[in-house]
């Protein structure tokens, strides 16, 4: 019986104890015919060596590729420390830090993620994780609504700049409140969000205004303007942002005269592996003002009874255990583990370690996009300087392309052809993992490639 | 290095893990970036060496209880022993090196295995689809209050604005309720840890949206009247959630599809044997009823005759949507596929069975030590309740007190003041994976714990003693809030 | 600077502390014309995200094959628990259990680590490990001759049906100190050593016998009688023999009338990856009144000042660090954390568990000897019952039916030219992780080959 | 479960982890063995579940110190920081999974790795050519003694019989050479820690097969007249030996070779940042001067047109011969070659810089606070001793009572009584790894023992009262010796 301790021994004595004659006695509560079958259309149990060689043959199916692709989710080195340490029996297999005194360990590592990301961010507090960064900006948009207090509206400005997964994430979230989400369209030339865009919303009332850096082209937003616009007209400002490029970036603590209201963000880059999606976690920090209305858990530094340091989970009136309908979010279990890997890593690289990180990134893909654009037919799509995402127009529908490209075990972006109705553009991503082979491989292969398939 | 610093403390300005960063960028070929663009100061990172991170961190981890290492019998979340051989396989290259956004060619291992999980889910629950992408238990609940709105708003059915929730209700359930939408009910409980069916039927009506209820209950006992209550709540026009955070209890021994419910989450962080991580992350997918399959949030995995697909929204219009950017927490959803073909059908129903045979052992042992089972003539369903309101009264000590003095006998706490509605309780779950002599243990420190309660209460209002820290101020936390460290 | 934690500051700080203007001036007593130049040949250093790159592409050009081979190191399933336990911080980073009270983990690891082992083979104590299999058979003939008090020979009886290379290491052990080591030839017909083949040396002086089970051909030898012999014959029996094996097979300890003296063998196949030979451990077991010749570390059960178990070296006075040049063997450092990873895998497997991997290891080994010798031409070499090994002639010779085999990515076996001038024969291996699929397409391959290839 | 009980108090007859065993095998098909070769009781193997096994060892683990977890100052031992990223690229699947006896076809990532350590230890060592196969510190030591006398043999000078070994070698060195049929010669050490050198001009002659020493020696000091030494050696027609296991201390300083030594050996678990995992695995590569190159140890990677190869006796046909079956620990040499790349040039040299720069501050600091160096007018090298005979006339305590009341501070204790001939030493040794504060850390704890040696020796007799179990009564486990665990 895998996992199962008990010998017929213990059964015995333990059904003795209860006073059972079996153990199909302790369901006697459970009308019979309710009963379930015997779940023919389960297969029988492997063992873990079965099961390990299934899961590693499929692993390998999916193996290998050059992976370009971003769009939210970034390939980046992680320490080795960082998961070694992250799953050590203490980490991994805790639950949620309940009992303060036996979950210092967890507690310290929290506090000190807060502090963290809320310097990465320049903001003034954070929470302990939600669920990743699309999932975080609908909780953002409804602690929008809670936050501000100026505004009665149930309506928010979304620039199409936002990543569209983390639009319709949001939009999954919030709608069920009633909220409307009002998409603002973008410069097609620069491919970002334009301040006369906005003016049409001016004088009318809106709860917030998203601002993206860098928007999901990879384009940087004139932030301070923008902040400094909604801050102006009443809204908050909610930040989404890649934490990666806060090493080189103006954080949103000190976007436009003010500093915005709310940061949301995927945390995948800082040491979490691509992992097809997820485990990730969202992080979310805001400033002082706006600490009660933020959803999940926050740690908070105090004392023992002998005046010693220790950690404990705090605000607890703002979360569903306690608030229950009155809670500011109904979440519960986050994404702990990641946001510990997240920790380490961000210890391990540090303010410059980080910056190196970006600036890499950002480089790499300045070369990519030049030895891309020095193939006939292919260019850039936008004037606006990015970070480590580039729009790239080839002389083809993108589709096929990418395809044959897949073909050659190389994932070369994502079309844009659904979301953006840009059949020929590709949104390509380049981090510090590339060496400068693996960007002429891309090129040569893309000329290739763009030599063969038909438009 | 002080064992007790925090990693700020240990920095250095200039220090570096220098072996994890490429080399500097020098700033001419960051000048594309416009300057106001750029960051001014670094952000205030811990500046260490690679030692240092490492021992502060496992170093801080010896300050945590854990499975690996104690009995923890948190109730409602099924503590139970979470495989290695699960995270060895969810760890291979081939699954962490994948881009979420792969194309189909290059993601056919993964969906398999995701399309598998989701049939087997389908199977040990009696329901007709599930889709895995939620997060955790209340993002499940989440997708499936939202279909079950979804289904009242495609039927034009407006008029429903109410989700009932029985009183013992985990606080997911209201909390989710209202973020879909909902105004909350709440339905009262009986002496016997059942919902009181009289005043459910009366709750009962035209606004009435659905039920939201685990079986067990968050009593730890099994809700015997629950195809009344399925009919009740159905005849009104309303429709059945189930709470799977219980499902281990019943694994293998009832379906919640079989006793009526349309739509359940389950927490495969707690059922399927997946790590906590200290708060997550978890995995809580949703299976419906035939009703309700189109709603179902996306992806989902398919499988044609030209190998595995992913399901969006073309093929299914009516979806609720995307609960985050790309497929849920897939490292957990491995974990859990994992656990699931080494248990298979019969460790399924052992899961069930043994686990009960644990939570009703235990309770009885500690019946005979002199604890008070807050429902002494129900069966145990693979958790249980305490009271200590006798104690509470009688010697001054709180179920709090005796929590935190189970510490020091290197037993972790069981779930404290939940439900609400026992006062002075203790919600006790052992799980499957616990040997008898694991639990006998903990009676014996329970038994300690109840004679020292009478014979030195002031010991227990001091506890515990054997932790990196004594007892903490919660309301200093709360009344000064330092929740960033600054220099 | 990769490891090294000191900023500028901080080596200021020091050289003032010391009163040194510089590092170098720390040097100044090595006289100057031996100080070191730069060094010019090493490469620049890596980041370990390119070391880690680099080293990948590298485990990745040796991946992919099915293994058959044996001879000595064998694949079987690992728990993950094993090495996520073993790779602890706590016990991979800790050193030699020098200060007792800190290092209660490690010690009481080796004490049931000593325990399970000696259990398994059936003798009264083990030591700490040693460095393998074959250099504990060299490490064993020293003991003996120490212990073998009736015995002035330095003489030793060699089966050649002990492993070559175990028999070469021993060689290279033992013969500085001017023992010889006297090779026992086996039955040809059988694969074994058979006792007529023993009559020659009876009369004269050697110190011990050696005795392999399985033997390197796989095969079963009389160990009883063997035992016996050198017993009657003032000799020592030493064995060696396959941990997993034990499961099923007859401790060495109940050979024969009183047991073996010393048994050795190569722990590797307890929960330690193949990981191309190394590290692996040798264990090393022996009657209680030999126990003060054994070489290397033994840990000892005792209390503390207040009576609590603990555990601590002891016999410390049989070692290096204490009795220097009349020590029993120069070891220091042994295979630690590799006995670590066994005991751990003992614990996992348990009897039954280790009884059911030396079955289907055995019933795997028969089938496929089946499924070969199914094919035309090809036939087993020996008529003695094996474990799981065999060995297998084929109609042609192996060396280039090997290589074609290779080339299909099927590590058929090794071939037995060169160590016993069997040109045409291999020794093939298989254990319980291979599927019946596995052992088809093996004959499959070796059919299409042997049709292939010309002999 | 008790955290102390042993795996056997808590197995039960039955009990098993069952995910880890394939399905038991029917007797039948075990008939091809004959039952007089059977066993006929099950080994007193434990039967436990996989959680016991999980929870044992991890909260044994919890009982070790650890460099990942502690200060480690031991001296001749070299506890830098073991990166995490050697285990992980030495666990790939790749290495992991590759058999020693695959051809070369399915071995040149593997051989491409060997051949490049080898070639960098060279370059480090100045050696002419290295073998990596020794598996220890003392098996490489094996394997050089084994080539001197092997250069001898081939000579046909056959009257060197005597290896001559300074006072303060470490144990391995004498028994090493008796290991290789030699006699033993000990040539005294000076106050300053220099080997005597008319005491060995003395003691070489014609049966002198040659000196093995260590530079910097087991003093913890620099031999100033090394050069002086080689050459009365090399006159005598003796060969040179170098333990390397104090390489650290001038890696990219001074090299071995250009010293005049013939043969070393490398302790890359110790200079080369592997693991020392509880008392092993290591790794003891041999290097050798041209003269030796014909001897060294098989199996060798080489490198050819057309790829890596094997060299083994075929090409080395003068081999000392294999040491173990396969070739070395090749675990812990990729470890090592991970280290390596990643260190470089410039990191190879910085480590000898910034060891002895660690051991030169720690030592003036001790002094500062009332300890005793041995060589109070010597440079210290990677490492340092002092020496608490005062205080052991003074106030009655010893070294070692000195060491366990460091465990109370969660310093790991340097080595004690090691060499022999300072009395009450201690060698430290703190590794360039260590931050500074580190260091003050540990003359604080020092500083405070100073005084607590001084005011209440007592307690130092008393010490260790914070680790699992007080101090430990050796004699009684060597008198009533308890190997092995019986029921
Ligand atoms: C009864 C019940 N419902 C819902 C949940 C919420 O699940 P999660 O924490 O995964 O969001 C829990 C978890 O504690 C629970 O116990
Ligand atoms: C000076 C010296 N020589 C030799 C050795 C032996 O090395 P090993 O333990 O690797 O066999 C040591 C190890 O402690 C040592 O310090």
């Amino acid at each position: 019986m895998p996992y199962i301790p008990h010998t017929s021994d213990d059964v015995q004595a333990m059904l003795d104890t209860i006073g059972a004659a079996s153990i199909e006695d302790l369901f006697d509560e459970i009308p019979a015919h309710l009963k379930a079958g015997q779940l023919e259309k389960l297969p029988d149990g492997l063992s873990e060596m079965e099961a390990t060689a299934r899961m590693a043959a499929r692993a390998k199916q999916d193996e290998g590729a050059q992976c370009f692709i971003g769009a939210g989710a970034y390939e980046h080195h992680i320490p080795a420390a960082v998961w070694e340490l992250a799953t050590r029996g203490e980490f991994y297999t805790a639950y949620t830090p309940y009992q303060a005194e036996a979950s210092q360990g967890t507690l310290q590592v929290i506090y000190e993620y807060q502090s963290m990301i809320a310097h990465l961010t320049g903001m003034d507090v954070s929470n302990a994780s939600v669920y990743d960064g699309a999932s975080g900006l609908g909780e953002a948009v409804l602690m929008a609504l809670r936050a501000n207090r100026k505004s009665k509206s149930h309506r928010v400005l979304m620039p199409q700049t936002v990543n569209p997964l983390y639009r319709s994430a949001t939009h999954a979230v919030v709608h069920n409140q009633g909220v409307e989400i009002v998409e603002v369209p973008f410069c097609s030339e620069q491919g970002t969000t334009l301040l006369e865009s906005l003016k049409q919303y001016e004088g009318e009332d809106y709860a917030a205004l998203v601002i993206a850096q860098p928007n999901f082209f990879g384009s940087l937003e004139d932030v301070d303007a923008l902040t400094n616009w909604a801050q102006a007209n009443g809204m908050l400002a909610i930040a989404v942002v890649n934490p990666t490029s806060l090493a080189l970036l103006k954080p949103p603590g000190q976007w436009g005269d003010n500093g915005v209201d709310i940061v949301v963000g995927e945390g995948q880059p800082l040491g979490v592996p691509l992992s097809s999606g997820g485990p990730y976690f969202g992080f979310m920090c805001c400033a002082q003002k706006h600490v009660r209305q933020m959803p999940g858990r926050i740690i908070g530094c105090t004392v023992d009874l002998e005046g010693k340091r220790g950690f404990t989970l705090t605000l607890q009136a703002r979360e569903q255990h306690i608030r229950r309908s009155k809670a500011t979010s109904n979440i519960c279990t986050n994404q702990g583990l990641a946001m510990t890997a997240a920790t380490i890593y961000m210890s391990l690289l540090g303010p410059d370690g980080l910056a190196s990180v970006a600036g890499h990134c950002h480089v790499n893909t300045q070369l990519l996009a030049e030895k891309l654009c020095a193939i006939a037919g292919v260019k850039k799509v936008f004037s606006a300087p990015t970070f480590h995402e580039v729009v790239i127009e080839l002389p083809k529908a993108a589709a096929p392309v990418l395809a044959a490209l897949a073909q050659k075990n190389i994932l070369a972006g994502i079309s844009l052809a659904q979301d953006y109705a840009m059949p020929n553009a590709i949104l390509v991503c380049v981090t510090e993992t590339k060496t400068e082979q693996d960007l002429d491989a891309y090129a040569q292969a893309l000329a290739a490639v763009l030599a063969e398939v038909s438009a | 290095m002080n064992v007790n610093s925090l990693i700020f403390e240990l920095s250095h300005q200039g220090r570096a893990a220098s072996a994890q960063a490429p080399k500097p960028v020098s700033e001419d070929k960051l000048g594309a970036i416009p300057a106001h663009l750029r960051r001014q100061e670094k952000p205030a990172l811990p500046q260490v060496s690679e030692m240092q991170v490492v021992r502060h961190y496992t170093n801080l981890s010896t300050k945590n209880f854990a499975i690996d290492k104690q009995f923890y019998p948190l109730g409602s979340c099924t503590m139970k022993y979470n495989p290695r051989g699960a995270n060895r396989a969810a760890m291979l290259p081939g699954f962490l090196q994948r881009h979420p956004l792969a194309p189909e060619s290059h993601s056919q291992g993964f969906l398999a295995c995701l399309f598998d999980l989701q049939e087997f889910l389908k199977e040990v629950t009696g329901m007709k689809g599930v889709s895995l992408t939620p997060m955790a238990g209340a993002q499940g609940e989440f997708a499936g209050v939202a279909m079950i709105r979804a289904y009242h708003e495609a039927r034009g059915d407006e008029a429903r604005t109410e989700i009932l929730v029985p009183q013992a209700a985990h606080g997911t359930n209201p909390a989710t309720a209202v973020m879909c939408g909902y105004k909350v009910r709440e339905v009262p409980v009986n002496d016997e840890g059942d919902v009181d069916l009289e005043a459910l039927k009366a709750a009962c009506g035209p606004n009435t949206a659905g039920l939201m209820m685990t079986n067990p209950s968050t009593c730890g006992v099994f809700e015997r009247e629950i195809e009344a209550i399925a009919r009740a709540v159905h005849e009104a026009g309303g429709l059945l959630y189930y709470d799977g955070a219980n499902l281990n209890a019943i694994l293998g021994k009832v379906r919640p599809g079989d006793m009526g419910f349309d739509v359940i989450h389950m927490n495969l962080h707690k059922t399927f044997a997946t790590p906590h991580g200290g708060g997550g992350p978890g995995a809580g997918p949703v299976g419906v009823s035939e009703r309700l399959l189109p709603y179902l949030p996306t992806p989902m995995a398919g499988k044609t005759d030209d190998g595995y697909k992913w399901l969006g929204e073309e093929t299914l219009p009516e979806t609720i949507g995307r609960l985050s950017a790309f497929m849920g927490n897939a490292g957990v959803l491995l974990r859990a596929y994992f656990y699931a073909i080494v248990l298979g059908r019969e460790g399924m129903i052992r899961v069930g069975e043994y686990s009960t045979l644990a939570a009703n052992y235990l309770l009885k042992r500690l019946q005979d030590v002199g604890c008070t089972a807050a429902y002494p003539d129900r069966r145990a369903s693979h958790e249980f309740i305490l009271t200590f309101a006798k104690e509470a009264k009688a010697y001054g000590v709180s179920a709090m007190d005796m929590a935190k003095r189970l510490l020091d006998y290197n037993q972790h706490a069981p779930t404290t003041y939940f439900p609400l509605l026992v006062p002075e309780c203790f919600l006790i779950e052992p799980t499957e994976t616990e040997a008898k002599e694991a639990l006998d243990e903990f009676v014996d420190a329970m038994e300690n714990i109840m004679r020292e309660a009478k014979e030195s209460p002031e010991l227990l209002h001091g506890a515990p003693y054997t932790q990196p820290v004594r007892r903490l101020d919660d309301v200093k936390a709360a009344r000064e809030l330092d929740l960033v460290w600054r220099k």
